[in-house]
């Protein structure tokens, strides 16, 4: 495929991700990726519940009087709202809005960075009560699910910046259309985890 | 549950073929050999099991044989083009049905022993004192040695477990250090023994052991725990009712026992001030986890066991553990004798002290 | 890049290899790395078979007989077994779609280099301080408890290799989903390609949990963590699960291709359509979403209760359904064909009596009261080797021979093949045949020696006679294959003379580019009709003769396990305070792999295209 | 992967009817983000109020699920046609990530 095909919005197809051969292994590759990622997390989630408030005998650190639901709360709103403005990046993709997609990724972006920073926060607090990765089983199960939830957080923003940066100069094409749709499917997908972090892991947690 | 099934007849024809077949292997090891209700139980479902499958496997064999003979290309000419046959709903249903229904068979005794075996309800009963009915074992393994701890009857022994026949045996199974199993073959199927928590569940006993070749049936640990897995070996003695309590009160007396001979007594001297740390030789109390309760050693069937039970093995065993069983967590001599081996003769007081500490003479 | 290239020297073809794309050129290099990784588990398996001859025996100790049979088993599910598979899978499955390559050639190459390197890392801690010792299913108890680095080898090198295998089977699947030629509806999918399918979306479910428990053994072991360590809360039975949730479904991973093999080998020399095509492709498909509620019919007795061990007792039953289905229509086809026995065919036809031989003892385990006599005893080590070795090896035997003119555009000889039969198929039936004796009569597996005159020892001895059969097998293969490597003559297309699928429709020595024209698919068994037909050039068009578009080789997926690869040896020694680089090394290590990533999202690679009058002019291979 | 995408250029009627459709689509996410913040919303509203846990888990694990179904098929365009084989995938998964997640809560003991 010709990298230098220039388009007009008219002649930009309706869906540019799954107009090239390459474009459709991408997605549906993705796709089944995210099927094995389902089940990758499912483990960390099943792990944690059975290793939930298990420590060394005396262990005096448990969901209920750890958690936090403000900052749950807040940390929820924001990734929420960075799955809308992505979808709000790709409506522009398919309009063949070049800067209003990259603008609204910067915004994705953003939001991302204020959930990591909140993310790291609860980190360091819990640590600095003494509530660490190796300090009982309930810890390590804890930051396994919830760290791995952050990385792929760091993944997905890292993604999305160098796709950005890297494109930035050259617009939109065929070539790096369905990069930028899997990349967004990719931070859906961090937002579906998030979900039920929040609601298995904070909710569930502090309930009495 | 398989009360008066007349086919039994036919299952006993098969455990003859099996028997021709195998020689049956030993019967103080062998799983063909059941000496107890679960082991005799779970042999039935074996012979059952093996039933249905030699079934499926005649049939399927016959119809492969037919096939092959009548449809070799050389019989059927070189230049045929057979019927591109597309299937048949008919014996697609036919062999969709008829394996269930053989499963089927196989599954409700399945899943009635499964619960039968799992009711362990009975552990529970108390009398007037609050010391349970039934008789139970708390079993703990350890890197490559067995535990066995008797808490109604206060008393613990080790390496040989000692049980009354004709009646159900309870057992709390645990682990001291890494995951082990235990598995009596010829009295019933095993049991993991996990580093979390305890399994139940209960074995019969039918047989005296005192009849068997070896005078003991074997037990073995079952999972892979490290070297000396395979060397993990434990004895079962079975006694009759009045042989266990009999064997019981001299448990409870052996912290009694006094060493006769100056040989003996040397040895106890030399196990007073090396070994006495580690090893128990009352077979009174709890026992202390770490090593052995030697209490009942003079009985023994073997040295740590798997070696023969005489005194030049032992002193084998004494003057060099990790040989015997690499791995294994009981210290070279040098580690316990100031730096030393132990000198011949003290091998021999030792061995002398050791085989005199009994409760069965 | 030119289709004409010629004769290229030594060097050069490593580089090719190194940088190779082309899946046929990925098939060939799992296939051998595939076979020096069995020959060396089949070496463990000698040794094993030695040191048990007689009772007593002392040819290698105790912990070293632990570290061969972890390694044995280790070596061969993960780097022999699986391999082989995908050399096969991979010079075949986009053939028989008529697919110009894989959905990601460039991941193909990623995904082989993962597993070559993972086994590799592996396969050196027999040179730095002892492998693994603690079974191939590295319960956790015992493996946090194993001294040594064997253990984080074993933890390091499955997740380089694990990785890579994941990464194949997605390929797999989106080739399937998205390449095949016009015409190939799902339900004209030949068998090797629909088990290819469904074996890799088994790995796509699989292996994360094996990832993921994987992590949890190398953080308790290196880093800390607590999840099996019970005194801190930790549960070890959390691994047995983990592992089991990957290894049961890892096996149906593996036999499912073998069931491919079969169902493509019997058709072809019995001359006839394979029966019941669409009930072959429900029993797949069923087989291995059963395969996913099964997994504690190997803890049956860690205690999970009654209830769980009842009801996973009968769903292990229920996949002798699918899997009966699937035998009696093997049976049906060869019933009223015209049945000629080839080396494949003998092959097949030897596998029949012994997969369900072996399949039914599975039965007989999965009744969880009788399980509670066999687990961990010979019975089990009996049973698995009947239907991995009855299934899979003689499959992977079996395929080497039917598809070695495709690969290779030679065929293998036939008596020698033959003959190869015969001592393997002989030496596997008295190996493990006995081993279910020794089991009922009381000998548990994993024992490095059993004690004189308990009724064992003639069997033993029985059982490494047949092993050496095997051997003798196995070595008389490899001579073939170097006889034929040497003297061989090019076969041509379709050599066996009754090919159905598209695979043999393709001229001989088959082009880098695959098919010059996309094929157009009108039934199940194309070539077959094709020819049936009277068709000529076996195969109708979709298109007419255009450019193509091929992706460039790339020396970057091996960068970037070499990356892997280094960091991996940073990890495991991270924990020895006596070695400062390996931090170094982690980071150096990390540093490359991301680095090769980047320069690889950073570089556009479109590719390149061969022209119409090249092609045109492309009488036949590229040879 | 062999030819290049022949990109029609669309008439002006037919662009013009594309663009009123993807606005609206686009509308209709930014309900389907209301509702997601509602039932994030009401699900920590309910925990926070401390009602029953009997009732409170199954709620907020339903609006869970609901959340997770409105991306999925919305965001991420699952509703849209020709995502069967994904669709197989992504409840394939599901389904082993439920019956994992069942067994871990119900058969590993404290
Ligand atoms: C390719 C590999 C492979 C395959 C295909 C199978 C297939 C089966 N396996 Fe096996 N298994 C292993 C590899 C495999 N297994 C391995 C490696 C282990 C040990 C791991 C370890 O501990 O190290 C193991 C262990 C294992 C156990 C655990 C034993 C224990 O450790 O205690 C059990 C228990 O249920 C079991 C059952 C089965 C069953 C029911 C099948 C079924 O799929 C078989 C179905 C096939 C048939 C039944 C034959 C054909 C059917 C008919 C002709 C129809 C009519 C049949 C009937 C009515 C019965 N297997
Ligand atoms: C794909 C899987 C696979 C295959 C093919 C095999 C093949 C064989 N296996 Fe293995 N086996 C396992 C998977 C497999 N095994 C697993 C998973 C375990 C459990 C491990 C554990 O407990 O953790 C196991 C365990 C196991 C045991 C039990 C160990 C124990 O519990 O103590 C035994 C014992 O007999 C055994 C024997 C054999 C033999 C004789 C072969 C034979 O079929 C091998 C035949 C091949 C050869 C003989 C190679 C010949 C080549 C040469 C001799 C060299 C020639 C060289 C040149 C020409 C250069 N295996
Ligand atoms: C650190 C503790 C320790 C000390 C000290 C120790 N042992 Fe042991 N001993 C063990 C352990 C542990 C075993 C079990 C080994 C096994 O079978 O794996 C054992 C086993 C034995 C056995 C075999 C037991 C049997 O039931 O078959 C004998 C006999 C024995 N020890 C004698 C001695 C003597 C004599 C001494 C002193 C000279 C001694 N031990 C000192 C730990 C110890
Ligand atoms: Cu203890 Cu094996
Ligand atoms: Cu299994």
């Amino acid at each position: 495929m010709n990298l230098k095909s220039k388009f007009t919005p008219q002649s930009w197809p309706e869906h540019p991700e799954l107009s090239t051969a390459e474009g459709k292994n991408k997605v549906v590759g993705f796709w089944i990726f995210l099927g094995g990622e389902t089940v990758l997390f499912a483990t960390l989630f099943a792990t944690f519940l059975a290793l939930k408030n298990k420590g060394p005998s005396g262990m005096e650190f448990t969901t209920q009087n750890l958690f936090e639901l403000p900052l749950a709360f807040i940390m929820t709103m924001l990734l929420l709202t960075s799955s809308l403005t992505s979808v709000y990046a790709m409506y522009h993709m398919k309009n063949y809005n070049f800067k209003g997609m990259q603008a609204w990724l910067a915004i994705t972006v953003l939001l991302g960075l204020g959930f990591l920073g909140l993310e790291i926060y609860e980190f360091t607090h819990y640590v600095h009560e003494g509530f660490t990765f190796s300090q009982s089983a309930f810890g390590s199960s804890f930051y396994t699910l919830v760290g791995t939830h952050g990385l792929h957080v760091v993944i997905g923003l890292a993604w999305i910046v160098l796709l950005m940066v890297r494109n930035a100069g050259r617009g939109l094409n065929l070539y790096n259309a369905p990069k930028y749709f899997i990349a967004s499917l990719y931070w859906h997908f961090i937002d579906v985890v998030w979900v039920f972090i929040f609601t298995v892991v904070y909710l569930m947690g502090v309930i009495k | 549950m398989m009360k008066g099934l007349k086919k039994w007849r036919l299952f006993a024809l098969l455990t003859a073929l099996i028997v021709f077949l195998s020689g049956c292997g030993k019967n103080y090891l062998s799983t063909l050999t059941p000496a107890g209700e679960v082991g005799r139980e779970q042999h039935n479902l074996l012979l059952l099991a093996t039933a249905i499958m030699t079934l499926v496997i005649l049939v399927v064999v016959v119809i492969y044989v037919l096939a092959i003979v009548k449809f070799r290309r050389k019989k059927v000419g070189e230049n045929v083009i057979p019927k591109q046959v597309e299937g048949s709903t008919t014996l697609e249903v036919l062999w969709t049905v008829i394996p269930i229904i053989l499963l089927l068979i196989l599954a409700v005794p399945t899943v009635a022993l499964t619960y039968k075996f799992a009711d362990t309800k009975a552990m529970d009963a108390k009398d007037a004192d609050g010391k349970a009915k039934a008789v139970t074992v708390n079993v703990t393994a350890k890197l490559y040695w067995w535990q066995f701890e008797y808490p109604n009857e206060g008393i613990v022994t080790s390496q040989e477990l000692v049980v009354p026949t004709g009646e159900k045996v309870y057992f709390n199974l645990k682990s001291g250090d890494v995951k082990h199993s235990f598995w009596i073959p010829t009295i019933g199927g095993k049991m993991d023994t996990n580093v979390e928590n305890i399994n139940k569940f209960y074995l019969e006993f039918d047989k005296e052991s005192k009849d068997l070749e070896t005078g003991v049936f074997y037990g073995k640990c079952a999972e892979l725990c490290g070297p000396s897995h395979a060397l993990m070996d434990f004895k079962v003695k079975t006694l009759s009712k009045a042989d266990f309590n009999n064997w019981v009160s001299e448990m409870k007396a052996s912290k009694n026992h006094v060493a006769s001979g100056d040989l003996e007594k040397q040895g106890e001297d030399i196990f007073k001030t090396s070994c006495i740390t580690c090893h128990a030789v009352s077979g009174d109390g709890k026992g202390t986890g770490i090593a052995p309760n030697l209490a009942t050693f003079g009985d023994r069937n073997r040295v740590a066991g798997v070696l023969d039970h005489n005194k030049k093995e032992i002193k084998k065993w004494i003057n060099d553990p990790q040989s015997v069983k690499p791995g294994n967590t009981m210290p070279q001599p040098e580690k316990i004798n100031n730096g030393k081996k132990f000198s011949d003769q003290e091998l021999d007081a030792l061995a002398a002290y050791l085989m005199g500490l009994s409760v069965e003479k | 890049m030119s289709s004409t290239a010629k004769k290229k020297g030594f060097g050069a073809t490593i580089w090719d290899y190194l940088t190779t794309v082309d899946h046929k050129k990925i098939a060939i290099l799992y296939l051998l790395a595939g076979t020096l990784f069995f020959v060396i588990g089949g070496i463990e398996a000698m040794l094993i078979r030695i040191q048990l001859a007689k009772p007593d025996n002392d040819f290698v100790s105790a912990g070293l007989f632990n570290e061969i049979i972890t390694m044995h088993g280790t070596t061969m599910i993960f780097l022999a077994a699986m391999p082989l598979l995908f050399a096969f899978m991979n010079a075949v499955v986009p053939l028989q779609i008529g697919a110009r390559d894989v959905a990601f050639p460039f991941l193909n190459s990623l995904g082989f280099w993962l597993f070559f390197w993972g086994g590799i890392f592996l396969n050196l801690s027999w040179f730095l301080g002892g492998a693994p010792d603690a079974g191939w299913t590295s319960y956790a108890s015992l493996s946090l408890a194993s001294a040594g680095h064997g253990i984080d080898f074993y933890a390091v090198g499955l997740q380089i290799a694990g990785a890579g295998t994941l990464i194949s089977g997605i390929n797999f699947i989106v080739t399937i989903v998205n390449m095949r030629a016009p015409g190939m509806t799902f339900m004209r999918m030949p068998l090797m390609t629909w088990t290819t399918f469904i074996a890799s979306a088994l790995i796509l479910f699989a292996f994360p949990p094996l990832t993921i428990g994987l992590f949890f053994l190398i953080f308790d072991r290196m880093f800390g963590s607590n999840f099996f360590d019970h005194t801190m809360g930790g549960n070890t039975i959390i691994w047995e699960h983990l592992f089991w949730i990957f290894g049961h479904p890892e096996v149906y991973i593996l036999v499912l291709p073998a069931f491919g093999i079969y169902s493509e080998i019997i058709p072809v020399f019995a001359r006839k359509r394979l029966f019941g095509y669409s009930s072959m492709v429900f029993a797949t498909i069923l087989i291995g979403f059963l395969g996913f509620m099964v997994w504690a019919h190997h803890m049956f007795t860690v205690g999970l209760g009654a209830t769980a061990n009842a009801i996973f007792a009968i769903a292990t039953m229920a996949i002798a359904v699918p899997t009966g289905m699937k035998v009696f229509n093997w049976l049906c086809t060869m019933w009223g064909g015209s049945i000629k026995v080839t080396t494949p065919m003998l092959y097949a036809l030897g596998f029949i009596p012994s997969f369900v031989a072996g399949g039914v003892t599975g039965v007989m385990q999965a009744a969880a009261p009788v399980d509670y006599q066999l687990h961990d005893s010979y019975f089990i080590v009996a049973h698995f080797h009947y239907v991995i070795v009855g299934g899979i090896v003689l499959a992977l035997l079996a395929a080497t021979h039917f598809y070695w003119p495709i690969m290779f555009n030679r065929m293998l000889n036939e008596t020698l093949g033959k003959i190869t039969f015969v001592f393997f198929f002989i030496g596997f039936h008295l190996t493990f045949f006995i081993q279910h004796f020794l089991g009922l009569m009381g000998m548990p597996r994993r024992v490095f020696t059993y004690l004189p005159n308990q009724g064992l020892d003639t069997f033993n001895l029985i059982s490494t006679v047949g092993a050496f059969f095997m051997a003798i097998g196995v070595i008389l293969l490899v001579i073939n294959v170097i006889i034929t490597s040497i003297k061989g003559q090019p076969c041509g297309r379709d050599p066996w003379g009754d090919g159905r699928t598209l695979e043999w429709a393709i001229p001989q020595p088959i082009p880098f580019y695959n098919f010059k024209q996309t094929p157009l698919v009108r039934g199940l068994d194309t070539y077959w009709i094709e020819k049936m037909e009277g068709n000529k050039e076996g195969m109708s068009y979709a298109e007419p003769i255009s450019d193509i578009h091929m992706p460039n080789n790339s020396f970057i997926p091996f960068v970037m396990v070499i990356g892997l690869f280094v960091a991996g040896f940073g990890a495991l020694y991270n924990q020895d305070a006596d070695k400062p680089w390996s931090l170094v090394a982690l980071i150096v290590g990390l540093a490359i792999t991301f680095g090769a990533m980047i320069v690889r999202s950073l570089k556009d690679d479109l590719g390149y295209h061969i022209h119409k009058e090249d092609l045109l002019n492309d009488k036949g291979g590229n040879e | 992967m062999s030819h290049d995408v022949h990109v029609e250029a669309r008439s002006e009627e037919e662009y013009k009817y594309n663009r009123r459709k993807a606005s609206q689509a686009m509308r209709n996410q930014v309900t389907v983000f209301a509702i997601m913040i509602f039932l994030t919303f009401v699900a920590f509203a309910t925990v926070q109020a401390g009602f029953s846990a009997f009732l409170v888990v199954p709620l907020i694990l339903l609006f869970a699920g609901v959340q997770v179904a409105l991306q999925l098929y919305y965001f991420m365009h699952l509703s849209e046609k020709g995502t069967g084989i994904m669709q197989f995938f992504m409840y394939s998964g599901m389904i082993v990530a439920f019956t994992m997640i069942l067994a871990f809560v119900t058969i590993i003991w404290w």
